[in-house]
């Protein structure tokens, strides 16, 4: 059979991001993937450089649509702890809380595109149902869908009072009957399994090897989630890593599934502890000194690492986005399979192409 | 049997109302505590110039000689940072969003 | 709390410290690089079990050159060519070479501070200060 | 009626049933999927609006072969309604769709290339099928002639329950829905973009949907077959064929070539062999 080179990307129905593969394919089954990555670099850790340490939050937020506000929560973790700012529990509390929401929005639009990605336009549509009400949630108590812009260095920006407490909390209680419903067809439909086992296997020491981080590395067996460092207020509210061991698609896919309702429960636990009081703390002076940030985002673990020297700009603001974690691992597992799998295997380590490059 | 949970939800859904909305001939209702947009008063005006220096992207520019305010409303992210640290609070946040812009025009005030 | 520290190495000793790092066990987090006046300061963070772990070396900044640790670390290929592309730092034997073709990027090393000038890398301390300062925190109090 | 006039009825009337039918399939799908869905005359939109728009082509003689491709599809109806023979009819069904892969070949786009190829596995895969139901179709008839057929008094699903099932089967493939939407997905939300179809824009896009139109009220006029006997029992099966078709699109993943294939020639060794060999041993 003779080779034929399938270009996948940028431009791609079933991928909307940036990534570019040339798939060199015998007979449909993958030989060699080549990747090129890099249309899209915008610089943004080099606009640290002449931002404002203060506004640079904005431009943090901007770095992924999807996972922003930890983003936000991120740089302004890094920034107090180089400043050395005592944050409000209570705003620590807001930040948990938002980070889960954000968390299982971007579930629910990743299980949506995998759903897509699979040729199940109905599931798709039906994640995204629930996404929706997820988004309102978000929208309601910040003012923003997708980009919150409710984090600040030393606080956050808005509380949310008592009575939108109740009433979100209602409205999640409806939002995990409708997970169940859609991740029932995930975990358990037949056609979605015969796509998703045994698809993109990856070992847990490859997977250690290769650099993973977040769900690519649980679904192989590691359990590593960066909450349990017990930044923000996940030093009261513990959390278990989700994990699988068959490293496959599915056990990616079933990782996220399991996550959402640890997300549900963990904004449950925060607003049952949530502590009355100020929501920031006002910042003076310019930071100086060094650190390295670690939180988990929707995709896995996101380093910060930032350099001040005493300036309102920083020296040096650099972000390792789990994408860029996980590109190794997906370039290890497409040889060898079929065409019809490296849409799914592309999508389960959930790129975001943008973040990638920032 | 893993076939039937998806039958049910399509099913089920088939014959619920959908809860979309026909959206250009029913409008969107705003969503209580949305930052919506930037809207500005000119009557309490001092023309500070804060807002224009703490515009994250720069999408205000306020000139104190001729007393004008500025805003470019595709560079605006509504972020409210602006009203939120007007002296006079002549900046504030309304709900709802404006028309969607084909040009790249500045509102002057 | 993690207990982050910060090992001062050779560029000499980059790659036997590496192994040493893969033999123990540790996961590649990440590999940074910041542009200081007449320098390049490279941290590579290491992972296990949740400790951070990092190595710094300091490059010239004429002509950086630096080995690839992409035979121990395969992962290391992407920052290795970010590294390339964007501070101009010559990687030997990167296992997936992008020849400077991995970010599409207007200008050439956009990062290396001589190309664009921009305010705050004049205003930068000696680059010995900045060693070790990192705070032990990882977290905001 | 003389089957001039039911070929000229079929000639007029195909595109506008079949043009209702995908505006009614897309308007059941949104409602499954909790949307509200275009207005049940979308797809003629759709069609006009292709109609004015310019058309690209990597080759000219591209278009050709489509035009041979609504030709022969028409061809096809035309003979099944006109009464002709029923093998005659599956040969002229796979020559339209050797046109139409021929068509997809002929631009020379990877995503064309391998959806065509895998419409050909497809067609490997339904085509014993589609010749099982006309065999069974004249083991209890005594005739491929399709007027015979109807005109025969018995309900022909009570004696081929099994091939009616089988045919249920490969009506799926030949719908073109999921799970076997890979040669191409109406979507074009797929790993082959838009499979066959990717190269294909403009009128000659048009021409495709409107050969899909006559396709589908032809392979429904076959379902209707099955319970000729009992006219209104074999329209009322037919649409609600064509609903179960719409639910099963919208309960699947997409499968691969490999499991299509396999499940196809199962169902047709278990079911449509089953059926000719019971039948064959009752008399």
């Amino acid at each position: 059979m003779a080779r034929t080179v399938i270009p996948f990307g940028p431009q791609h129905p079933v991928l909307p991001e940036p990534i570019h593969l040339d798939l060199v394919v015998e007979d449909e089954k993958v030989v060699q993937a080549l990747p090129s990555i890099g249309f899209i670099h915008r610089g943004l850790e080099k606009l640290a450089e002449t931002k404002d340490y203060i506004d640079f939050v904005y431009v943090a937020e901007r770095i992924c649509g999807i996972c922003s506000f930890i983003h936000g929560q991120t740089y302004c973790q890094a920034i107090e702890t180089i400043m050395n700012i005592p944050v409000p529990p209570r705003a620590l509390y807001l930040r948990t809380v938002w980070g889960e929401f954000s968390r299982i929005h971007s579930h629910l639009l990743w299980l949506g595109l995998m759903a897509d990605g699979m040729g199940f336009e109905n599931l798709f549509m039906h994640s995204w149902r629930v996404r929706e009400k997820v988004l309102n949630i978000i929208e309601a108590t910040t003012g923003g869908r997708v980009i919150f812009g409710s984090c600040k260095v030393g606080g956050v920006r808005r509380d949310i009072n008592a009575d939108t407490i109740k009433t979100i909390l209602k409205d999640l209680d409806e939002i995990e009957k409708d997970l169940q419903g859609i991740t029932k067809v995930f975990l358990n439909d037949r056609s979605v399994k015969a796509r998703l086992c045994g698809i993109g296997v990856l070992s847990k020491q490859e997977a250690w090897d290769l650099g993973c981080v977040g769900p690519t590395l649980r679904g192989s067996g590691v359990a590593q989630d960066m909450r349990d460092q017990g930044y923000a207020a996940f030093k009261d509210i513990p959390v278990e890593p989700v994990t699988r061991t068959e490293g496959d698609c599915y056990a990616r896919c079933a990782v996220r599934c399991e996550e959402l309702f640890r997300s549900v429960n963990i904004i449950r636990q925060a607003f049952a502890k949530i502590p009355e009081g100020e929501i920031a703390v006002k910042v003076t002076g310019n930071p100086t000194g060094e650190t390295i940030t670690r939180t988990e985002q929707p995709r896995g673990e996101v380093v910060y690492h930032l350099k001040a020297n005493g300036t309102k700009n920083l020296q040096r603001f650099r972000v390792r986005t789990p994408t860029f974690a996980n590109l190794p691992a997906m370039l290890k597992v497409l040889p060898g399979c079929d065409l019809a799998d490296v849409p799914m295997i592309v999508l389960t380590i959930d790129p975001c192409i943008s973040c990638t490059e920032r | 049997m893993g076939y039937f949970e998806m039958s049910k939800l399509a099913l089920k859904w088939a014959l619920t109302k959908p809860p979309t909305t026909r959206y250009p001939f029913e409008p969107r209702q705003p969503i209580a505590g949305s930052r919506g947009q930037i809207v500005f008063t000119k009557d309490n005006c001092v023309y500070c110039t804060v807002c224009a220096k703490k515009c994250p992207t720069g999408a205000l520019v306020v000139n104190r000689a001729e007393k004008k305010w500025v805003i470019d409303r595709l560079r605006c992210i509504n972020c409210g940072y602006c009203a939120e640290i007007c002296p006079k609070k002549s900046l504030t946040m309304v709900e709802g969003h404006g028309s969607p812009a084909v040009t790249r025009d500045r509102e002057f005030h | 709390m993690s207990q982050e520290q910060i090992e001062l190495i050779t560029i000499d000793a980059l790659l036997e410290k590496v192994r040493a790092k893969k033999s123990q066990g540790c996961r590649l987090v990440q590999i940074s690089a910041t542009q200081l006046p007449g320098q390049i300061e490279l941290t590579y963070s290491f992972d296990l079990n949740s400790q951070l772990s990092n190595l710094r070396l300091s490059l010239p900044g004429e002509e950086p050159h630096l080995p690839s640790i992409s035979s121990i670390y395969l992962c290391a290929i992407l920052y290795e060519n970010e590294i390339h592309d964007l501070f101009g730092v010559q990687v030997a034997g990167i296992a997936i070479d992008f020849k400077g073709k991995f970010y599409k990027t207007a200008i050439k090393f956009p990062f290396a501070s001589a190309k664009i000038p921009c305010a705050s890398s004049a205003a930068a301390p000696a680059a010995g200060a900045a060693a070790c300062a990192i705070n032990p925190d990882a977290t905001p109090k | 009626m003389s089957p001039w006039i039911r070929i000229l009825i079929y000639l007029v009337a195909a595109p506008i049933v079949g043009g209702l039918l995908a505006g009614w399939d897309r308007r059941i799908s949104a409602r499954m999927q909790s949307r509200r869905g275009p207005p049940i005359r979308q797809p003629f939109y759709d069609v006009m609006k292709l109609w004015d728009k310019q058309s690209f082509v990597t080759r000219r003689s591209q278009n050709f072969y489509i035009g041979f491709f609504l030709v022969m599809i028409i061809f096809t109806g035309a003979l099944f309604f006109g009464g002709s023979d029923l093998l005659l009819v599956i040969f002229a069904l796979t020559l339209a769709a050797i046109f139409f892969v021929l068509g997809a070949y002929k631009t020379s786009s990877p995503y064309s290339f391998v959806g065509a190829e895998r419409e050909l596995i497809q067609m490997m895969a339904y085509e014993p099928m589609i010749l099982l139901t006309a065999i069974g179709m004249y083991m209890v008839t005594k005739s491929f002639a399709v007027n015979e057929i109807a005109s025969h008094p018995t309900l022909l699903v009570l004696m081929l329950p099994g091939i009616f099932l089988g045919f249920l089967y490969t009506l799926e493939i030949k719908f073109r829905k999921s799970p076997f939407d890979l040669s191409c997905s109406h979507h074009a939300h797929q790993e082959l973009v838009s499979g066959i179809t990717t190269e294909f824009s403009g009128r000659t896009l048009a021409l495709i949907e409107i050969a899909h139109w006559y396709e589908n009220v032809f392979l429904l006029g076959w379902v209707y077959l099955f319970f000729a006997s009992m006219p209104v029992l074999g329209v009322a099966m037919s649409l609600l064929v064509f609903g179960f078709v719409i639910l099963v699109d919208n309960v699947f993943a997409r499968l691969k070539w490999q499991t299509a294939v396999r499940s196809a020639w199962l169902v047709a060794a278990v079911l449509g062999f089953g059926n000719i060999l019971v039948l064959s041993l009752m008399r």
